[in-house]
This record gives structure tokens, C-alpha cells and sequence, in this order.
């Protein structure tokens, strides 16, 4: 068993209206200095045997992130 | 984060071989400056010899000669990039201008119309105090990018021209054209589509009261993503765009400005591109229904306060088509501080904020003393609100205003506006009859054969009851919306969308949306008239009086002679089929290079008709009424 | 009686809910999310719709808003609240319910017209239905799926605090069938479906919906007689 | 300016009708050594100041995570 992260965020310049809206809900909570939030996407995939760092890219690549307005990043997860 | 580029750029190629190709990058050419500093107007005077990227931005070599000539020098960056957008078919209209006239000449007088063609939708005044504002556009090329957002951003865009008239949007419909079911391009763009549409639709409250889903072949690189609006309105609060009032002050509302679909909507709509095009995609705008739902909202309050002069919403061409048509509509000038617009991302270059095609924006002219309670209407729904220029005189011989813009106290922009909004060029594309019409025409449909015993005929029949075109589509309407607003009184699988507009009166009206790609391939004369006919007689068999058109053309490149007769055969027949009815068009849309390398799309007029209902309670929806039917009689009408 | 429907910025539903509460025979009370007071209501709907864009989770910024803040501390003195749809995920995020509602899990936004079992007429929203009655009512969601760990499902069923159930089909996956709930002194219901789209013959399924608002005004009503002096009957 | 990093997942005992999806697609594409995938948020935020720790685990706490269905882990990135 072997985990790989996929984390997958909006490009910088696409708008994510979902960090936008969090960031304003912030000052209510009595939050002031926190310039911008970004929210994404993490993925866990579990291996049956060993972490495939180069399938778990197809995968992502293929399925888990749309290239058009998303990157993602990925890794060995060091916990599993 | 550590981006991956290379990997992401890979992820176009697991797309199918034919996918489309998706532009050039405008913003290569459009970020264009000197030593930190943008390109003045006192720089081109200077440098009238540089040679610059026209080409690449869409325009031919005689058009830039004009901009050089209007101008007298030659156009900075930003007003290279301004020309571009606005001479683009897309927002100019340039190859179907001389064809959609018919549409005025011939329609038949009509004292419901409050304002029709060249406003951002028609107006059609339903009972002494209420008005309802209708209009279906495209957004093909962008769902086919990217289907959610393409869709989504296609209801959006389509609901800010609804409420530019001053009405409350009150319900969305969607006629759709995808590829071969079975292909796989097709399992990406449909559901990316539908969501998209679902997603943007029901998170603005919008009712989806119906619409159409045709797969063809035909449609497999290039979708068809219409969307339709209605909005009603009080008559006396019909909107205006015009940038009137000298003094007054030009207020951006909405969203902040990033990057989103530079280059995109108008030059992607505007043009076929090659292959070698295809990674350096557009950036895409995404949609913020939320946003949209909020500046909905605040506009409505504003119009009901009576504080808004003009107004006008940012669509494809963003801020660039804003202000050169609010200030061209008035006649007036214009004077711009691009520096104020609030921004995503600071470093934006001036060209950049006037390309942009973020969404959820809408510009508004408002009076000095109206600013400070505009201001406060803005807080308080929690939208930007900034003022970013004010209206200027016409120049002294009477001749119409200068719209200049500066940022950071560089002038990048003075340009006539008109020269922009109206004086576009408008051709005269050569036409020609398809060379294999008389083919496809020879080949009859008594040709085929024909069930001749009884199980040959179930067969028949329970092959077109599969057939993707005629079966279920709950798989389809279940995502979307239907209650919302409550005055949903037929939608989905009726033939016409029902909605009461009046509670107290029971008042009400229908819609319907029909084309057909196919008849338009044969015929699109007849093709035209038969989309004309058959939403006539769906909103009419619902009980409904029709009373207007609006309409979709959706075809290949008008620089093919024999896309051109195609589009020229299917206006002609539409509006013959509307003096006929005497339905005026109110409004409408023209997508053009809709299609794979040299092969175009079948093509597909897709026209909307609206029906008045005096009272909504006398519709008749298309089942039986008794849940039995037993005793029910039936009659078939016609030849 | 009035019956305060509010609004937050996003709310889709509001118009409808309060349509629904004057068909009912009530007065209804427009309330903004920014206003923290409650202008006398006897009962509060939270309505459907994308409060703050659903962004997030469906209903964890609503909870925040001023007005929430009275709301939850009248909701626990006794007022009669209903969350519809966003507004049952607005309660689940402000713990006056419990358990949270998921993405469907077919992971479509589902609109249709759904059958449902009345299991509990003993709440402030539902004493005009009878046990087991079954009604129908359209249903349009996107995060629907009722879930809760299995003790907090074996507790809300041993306390018959399961007010609804779905019927011929579950139109988004939730556990045990769970159509709405309440909390342990009935007055707070959350409901996924929308009764307040099924209160006119010409617009809805059915005019089921419509128990839903009477049966507060009967609550209320007993709750002044039983209270004060008799107030006025509907 | 500083960068802090929630990552927010269901709590293993909720279904994740998301991940599932994407697991049951994989065989498709080829993939059959995966046991699992999960799919959470990733949520970033941006000081204007310090990274706020103790801050930052407040609004997960409050905002940006469901206790009832969620748990989450926070951290200071590294690369902001
Ligand atoms: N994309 C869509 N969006 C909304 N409603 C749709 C869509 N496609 C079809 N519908 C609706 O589904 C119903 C059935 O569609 P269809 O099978 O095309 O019927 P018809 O052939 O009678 O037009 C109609 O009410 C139509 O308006």
C-alpha cells in the first residue's frame, strides 16, 4: 500500500470564486489579514502495491485535472 | 505551488485528434510595452512607421489602413487590440449585416415592440404596465474549450443582456447540438455542458424551461451551445446604453478584472485557426453565478431607485465594446482612467484590462449627485462598484465625442467611438449554391424503404424511440431547475416553456426554441421557415398568442461562398416566414466558422418564439388531461 | 401570524417560501441576513437556494450571518424554524441539526417530483399531515445526501426525530431514505424536497407542500391558546 | 506574505461518491492497481503579514471544515 497526493489548484489567473467568496466571509469571523484564499483540490490515490508516480501523473493528467484551467502537482504521500 | 506546465499542456492531446483548434494566444501580442511604459498615443505619432501585429489580431491589411486612416496616425497597441475586437465578425456583424436588414424591411409593423434589433435584446410590451425582453446567443466555441465553463459563462453572458434592459431575468432555455452519442468527444462535451448549464442556471435561480438536444455527426468538432433568456420588466423601466449627460460618470459594477478569455470570445468566434494554434489556447473565462445572482440584484435595485442614466453589460468584448457603445450610442465623449478599474491580478497591462473578458460586469452612467447612493447599493449586496471615467463633450463642430483613456496618466487610447461600435467594415461575401446540393436533393426521402408489415413497423417504431434524438431526455432536464421563481407553469417535456408573469392576472407567456440542422442542409430557405413554424405552432398549441422571433444562425466560415448562400437563403426565409406570420425579430444572433477544418456544420437557424397568454390557467399542456384519458376524443388537424 | 422567510445573498427560494406562507394564511416577513433582528416573526423559514454561492459547503458562510446568530439562539427558546433545502444545510451547519448534507451521490444536481412518507407529524411543521401519509414533492439538489454516523442515525430514529423519508426512489442517496429531520423539541426541521413548490394546483406537483405552512400556523396557534389568552384561529 | 496550507478530507468512514467515481473510471484508462481515491480540498491561504498558525487552525476549524464529515491538517508552506 503507497499513497500519491494530487493536489490541484485553479491556475493563478483563472478566477476562483470559491476562494473569493471564503476570503470575504473572513472579516466576519473577525479575520483581517488574510490577503487571498485559493481552494483546490487534493487527491489521495491508493496504490494496491507500489506508489506508480508516473500512472498516478497519467491519471491526473487525464482525470483528475483539466489542463485548460487547472495545474496540479504531485508526490509520494510520506505518511502512508 | 510548483505548476507543470509540460503536463498540463500534454492533457489537450488526450483529446480527441480533431478537437478544434483553440487560438492563438492574442495575449502574445497584445501585452505590448516600452521600457515599462505602455504604448502612448504620443509614442505612435513618433514611431507611425513600426510595424504591428494586425494580422495576428484578426485584421486584414486594407481594415488596418482604415484604422490608420481614421486615426491618422498609427493606432497604439490598446487601440490596435480595441479595432481588432470590435471589427471582429463576432461584434461586428461585418459578413451578415447586409443580409439580417431583411429582417427590418420585411417584418410587418407591430406596436408591441418597445425596442428591437441593436439593442442588447428586443422588448415586447405584454399588458399596459408589463414588458418582457427575450434573446438567444451562442457560445459554441467556448464550451467546445472547455464545456462547463464555456456553458456556464454562456447562460451568464446571455442573462446580463436580459437585465441591460432593466428587466428581472426570469427563466433560461438551452438548444443544443452535439456530435455522435456514441463518440467519445461527445461523453466529454455533453455532460461538461449540461453541468455547466445546470450549474450556472440553477445557482442564479433561474428557471430552465426547455430547450434541445440533436446529436448529428455534423456537430462532432464543433457543438452548439445556444442559450436563451426571458426578463420581464415594468415598461417605464426600460434601460438605455446611451452614455448621455455630459458630466455624468461612467461606473464599472461587478466582478474585479483578470486575465479571463483575452483574445477569446470575439477573436476565437471570429476566425478558423490552424493546427499549430492549438497549444497556445485563449485563457477561459469562468463563470461566478454567485456574482452574477448579486449584480442581478444590485441592478435591480438601482433601476427601481431610478439611478441609473445608461447601461450597458460586459460581454465578449469586455470593457472595449462597453465603452465605445454607450459613448457612440449618445454621440457624447468619453474620458477613462484605466488605472481605477479594480483588479485580480495588478499587473495588467492597459490593452489587457480593455481585452478582458472577465466576467459578471456591467457598465453603468450615472449622474454626479446619483454616485454616492449607487455606491451604497453596490455595499450592499457586496459588489465592486468604481468610478472609472465620465461622459465628455462632442467635438465643437457638432461632430460626435473623443474616447480617451489614460493609465497611469499615459494616454493609450483616443479614438472616435463610432468608429468602433458602428463604422466597422460590412462585406458583401460572394455566395454560391453548394455544388452538391442538387445531390443531396436528388436523393429522395421516398427512396428508402418503407415498413411494410406489422413487425417491420414496431421495429421502425421502437428504433426511433431509441434513437438519441427522439428518446427520453430526463437524464438531461433532471439537472436543471425547473420551480424555481414559482411561476413555472409548463416546462419540460412540454413543447413549450409556460411562466406566469402576473399572479394577479394570471398573465402570462410561452417560449419555444426549434431548429433543424438537417431540413436547413437540404433547404435552408425552407429549413428556416420550418424552425420559424414549428416554435410558432409549439407556443400556439399551447394556447399562447406568439407575438415575436428571436433567432440563433449557426453556420460554417462566411468566407466560404457556399456557407455564405446558405446563410443568406436561411435570413431570407426567415424573415419571409415572419412577414408571412407577422411575428417581428426582435433580436437574435450569429455564430459564424463554426466548423472542422474545411467542413462546415449543417446549417442550423435555431429560432425562439414567444407567445402571450392573457391568463396562464387556460394552457394546455400536451398530455391527457383525465390520468386515464378515457373518454378523451382525438383529432388530427391539418393536411 | 407571521412567518419571517430570509434572505441571504444567494437565496433563490425566499420569494417563493414567502409566497407559500400567505397561501397558507400567513403573514410573510421579509428578513436580511445583514439585519440580526427578528421584527416580531413567530416562526422563520430558511429557504432554498445558493446562499454565498454554496460555495465552500453548502451553507457553512450562511451560518455566519447576523441574522443566524438570533435565529439559532431563538431556534433553541422554542421558535419554529424550517430549513428548506440550503436552508436544512444552514441548520446542519449551525449544529442545530444533526448530521451534514452531501454531494448526490450520483454527483448530478437532481430536480424532480418526489414521493415522500410523512414519519413524524409531531413538530411545530408537520401536525397537519397524519403518520405515514404519503405526499408529493418536487426535490432539486446538487448536495442532498443525508449523513450522519450510525449512532446519530439510531438516535434520531429511536427518537422519531426522522420526519420524512423518501419514497419510490432516492433522489440522492441519503441514508436510511432521510428526507427531513428535527431536533429534539420538534420546532426545528430541515427538509431537503420543497414544499413550498407544491402549494398551487397551476405551478406545482400537488398543493401537499401546503401542510407544512398550516401546520405551523396550528402550532403557533395552540401555543398562543394554550399560552396567553386564546389568540386567533386559522 | 505567507502561505498556509489546509487540506481537508473526508473522514474515512463517509462515502466519497467523487472518489469513487474517479477509482471506478481507472480500469478504463488502463489502471487497475489502485485500491482507492479520495477527493478533499485544498485550501491556501494568504497572510498579509506572518504565517498565523494558530489563526489559520481557527478558520479551518470554524469555516473551513465540516467536524461532523471532515477532518483537516494544517501547515506553513513551504515554498510561499
Ligand atoms: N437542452 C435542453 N434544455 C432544457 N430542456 C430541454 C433540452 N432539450 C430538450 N428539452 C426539453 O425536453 C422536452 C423534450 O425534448 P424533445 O425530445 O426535443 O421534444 P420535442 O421533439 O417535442 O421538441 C421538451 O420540453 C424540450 O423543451
Amino acid at each position: 500500500m503507497a499513497r500519491v497526493v494530487v493536489d490541484v489548484m485553479l491556475k493563478p489567473e483563472i478566477l476562483d470564486p470559491q476562494g473569493q467568496a471564503v476570503a470575504n466571509a473572513l472579516p466576519r469571523l473577525g479575520v483581517t489579514d488574510v490577503s487571498s484564499v485559493r481552494i483546490g483540490r487534493r487527491i489521495e490515490i491508493e496504490f494496491a502495491g507500489e506508489a506508480d508516480l508516473d500512472r498516478a501523473r497519467e491519471i491526473a493528467d487525464k482525470l483528475l485535472a483539466n489542463p485548460v484551467i487547472e495545474d496540479f502537482d504531485i508526490r509520494v504521500a510520506e505518511d502512508a | 505551488m510548483t505548476s507543470q506546465p509540460d503536463t498540463a499542456t500534454s492533457g489537450a492531446a488526450a483529446s480527441p485528434s480533431e478537437k478544434k483548434p483553440t487560438g492563438f494566444a492574442a495575449t502574445d501580442v497584445l501585452i505590448n510595452e516600452f521600457a515599462g511604459a505602455p504604448d502612448t498615443v504620443e509614442r505612435a505619432y513618433q514611431t507611425s512607421t513600426e510595424l504591428q501585429p494586425h494580422t495576428e489580431l484578426g485584421l486584414k491589411d486594407d481594415e488596418y489602413e482604415r484604422i490608420r486612416q481614421i486615426l491618422g496616425r498609427r493606432p497604439t497597441a490598446s487601440e490596435l487590440a480595441m479595432y481588432s475586437i470590435m471589427w471582429s465578425e463576432h461584434c461586428s456583424y461585418k459578413s451578415s449585416k447586409v443580409h439580417l436588414r431583411q429582417f427590418g424591411e420585411k417584418t410587418p409593423q407591430n406596436t408591441r415592440m418597445l425596442a428591437g434589433i441593436g439593442e442588447n435584446a428586443g422588448v415586447v410590451q405584454i399588458s399596459d404596465e408589463l414588458a418582457v425582453t427575450f434573446k438567444v446567443e451562442s457560445h459554441n466555441h467556448p464550451s467546445f474549450v472547455e464545456p462547463y465553463q464555456g456553458a456556464a459563462t454562456g447562460v451568464g453572458g446571455i442573462v446580463r443582456d436580459i437585465l441591460a434592459m432593466g428587466a428581472r431575468p426570469i427563466a433560461v432555455m438551452d438548444p443544443l447540438r452535439f456530435g455522435a452519442a456514441d463518440h467519445p468527444d461527445t461523453a466529454r462535451v455533453l455532460p461538461g455542458v449540461v453541468a455547466g448549464i445546470g450549474g450556472y442556471g440553477n445557482c442564479l435561480g433561474l428557471p430552465n424551461i426547455g430547450g434541445e438536444i440533436v446529436f448529428d455527426p455534423t456537430y462532432q468538432g464543433n457543438p452548439l451551445v445556444n442559450a436563451l433568456s426571458i426578463g420581464v420588466l415594468p415598461v417605464e423601466r426600460l434601460q438605455h446604453k446611451e452614455a448621455a449627460g455630459v458630466g455624468n460618470i461612467v461606473v464599472l459594477l461587478g466582478a474585479r478584472t483578470g486575465r479571463d478569455g483575452i483574445g477569446g470570445v470575439s477573436v476565437l468566434a471570429s476566425a478558423t485557426f490552424d493546427d499549430e494554434a492549438e497549444q497556445r489556447r485563449p485563457s477561459v473565462q469562468v463563470g461566478d453565478p454567485f456574482m452574477e445572482k448579486l449584480l442581478i440584484e444590485s441592478c435591480l435595485e438601482l433601476y427601481d431607485a431610478g439611478l441609473v442614466a445608461g447601461i450597458q453589460d460586459l460581454g465578449g468584448a469586455g470593457l472595449t465594446c462597453a465603452l465605445t457603445e454607450t459613448a457612440a450610442a449618445a454621440g457624447t465623449g468619453m474620458r477613462v482612467w484605466l488605472e481605477r478599474v479594480p483588479l485580480r491580478e495588478a499587473s495588467m497591462s492597459p490593452t489587457e484590462i480593455l481585452a478582458s473578458e472577465s466576467q459578471e460586469r456591467m457598465l453603468l452612467i450615472v449622474t454626479p449627485e446619483n454616485l454616492a447612493p449607487v455606491l451604497a447599493v453596490a455595499e450592499k449586496w457586496g459588489v465592486w462598484a468604481t468610478a472609472i471615467g465620465e461622459v465628455t463633450q462632442s467635438e465643437p463642430d457638432g461632430s460626435p465625442g473623443r474616447l480617451v483613456i489614460s493609465w497611469n496618466d499615459h494616454i493609450v487610447v483616443d479614438v472616435p467611438p463610432g468608429s468602433l461600435a458602428d463604422d466597422g467594415p460590412v462585406y458583401a461575401r460572394p455566395i454560391r449554391e453548394p455544388a452538391d446540393l442538387i445531390l443531396l436533393q436528388a436523393d429522395k426521402a421516398e427512396t428508402l424503404p418503407r415498413p411494410a408489415t406489422g413487425d417491420e413497423l414496431r421495429e421502425t417504431v421502437l428504433r426511433m424511440a431509441a434513437s438519441p434524438n427522439l428518446c427520453d431526455k430526463t437524464w438531461v432536464t433532471e439537472q436543471y431547475d425547473r420551480y424555481v421563481l414559482g411561476n413555472t407553469i409548463l416546462a419540460q417535456p412540454e413543447d413549450s416553456g409556460v411562466l406566469r408573469i402576473d399572479e394577479r392576472t394570471g398573465l402570462g407567456v410561452a417560449l419555444s426554441v426549434d431548429g433543424n440542422g438537417r431540413f436547413a442542409r437540404l433547404d435552408p430557405y425552407e429549413g428556416a421557415k420550418l424552425a420559424l413554424a414549428e416554435a410558432y405552432r409549439n407556443v400556439a398549441v399551447t394556447g399562447a398568442e406568439p407575438v415575436a422571433v428571436t433567432d440563433c444562425l449557426n453556420f460554417g466560415s462566411p468566407e466560404d461562398p457556399a456557407v455564405m448562400w446558405q446563410f443568406a437563403e436561411a435570413v431570407r426565409g426567415l424573415a419571409d416566414g415572419c412577414q408571412l406570420l407577422g411575428t417581428p425579430v426582435t433580436g437574435g444572433n450569429v455564430s459564424f466558422y463554426n466548423q472542422t477544418g474545411a467542413a462546415a456544420i449543417h446549417p442550423t437557424p435555431v429560432v425562439g418564439v414567444l407567445g402571450v397568454f392573457d391568463d396562464v390557467a387556460r394552457r394546455i399542456p400536451m398530455g391527457f388531461t383525465s390520468p386515464t384519458g378515457d373518454g378523451d376524443l382525438l383529432f388530427l388537424l391539418g393536411e | 401570524m407571521r412567518i419571517g422567510v430570509v434572505t441571504f445573498p444567494g437565496s433563490l427560494d425566499d420569494g417563493d417560501a414567502a409566497r407559500a406562507a400567505r397561501i397558507a394564511g400567513a403573514e410573510a416577513v421579509r428578513l436580511w441576513h445583514g439585519d440580526p433582528e427578528l421584527h416580531g416573526v413567530d416562526a422563520v423559514v430558511l429557504p432554498g437556494g445558493f446562499s454565498y454561492g454554496d460555495y465552500l459547503r453548502c451553507g457553512a458562510i450562511a451560518r455566519f450571518a447576523p441574522v443566524m446568530e438570533t435565529i439559532i439562539d431563538a431556534a433553541r427558546g422554542g421558535l419554529p424554524v424550517l430549513g428548506i433545502c440550503n436552508g436544512f444545510q444552514v441548520l446542519c451547519e449551525a449544529h442545530l441539526l444533526p448530521g451534514a448534507l452531501t454531494r448526490n451521490q450520483h454527483l448530478h444536481f437532481r430536480n424532480r417530483d418526489q414521493w415522500l412518507r410523512v414519519v413524524s407529524p409531531d413538530t411545530a411543521w408537520t401536525n397537519n399531515f397524519t403518520e405515514g401519509q404519503e405526499i408529493l414533492i418536487p426535490v432539486k439538489n446538487g448536495e442532498g445526501c443525508y449523513v450522519a454516523d450510525a449512532h446519530t442515525l439510531d438516535a434520531l430514529e429511536a427518537e422519531g426525530r426522522v420526519v420524512a423519508r423518501y419514497i419510490n426512489g432516492n433522489p440522492n442517496g441519503s441514508q436510511r431514505d432521510i428526507a427531513a429531520i428535527t431536533n429534539e423539541a420538534g420546532n426545528v426541521v430541515g427538509i431537503m424536497p420543497h414544499p413550498e413548490h407544491a402549494v398551487e394546483a397551476l405551478t406545482g406537483p400537488s398543493l401537499d407542500g401546503l401542510g407544512f405552512f398550516t401546520s405551523v400556523l396550528r402550532a403557533l396557534a395552540g401555543a398562543t391558546a394554550g399560552g396567553q389568552q386564546s389568540g386567533g384561529h386559522q
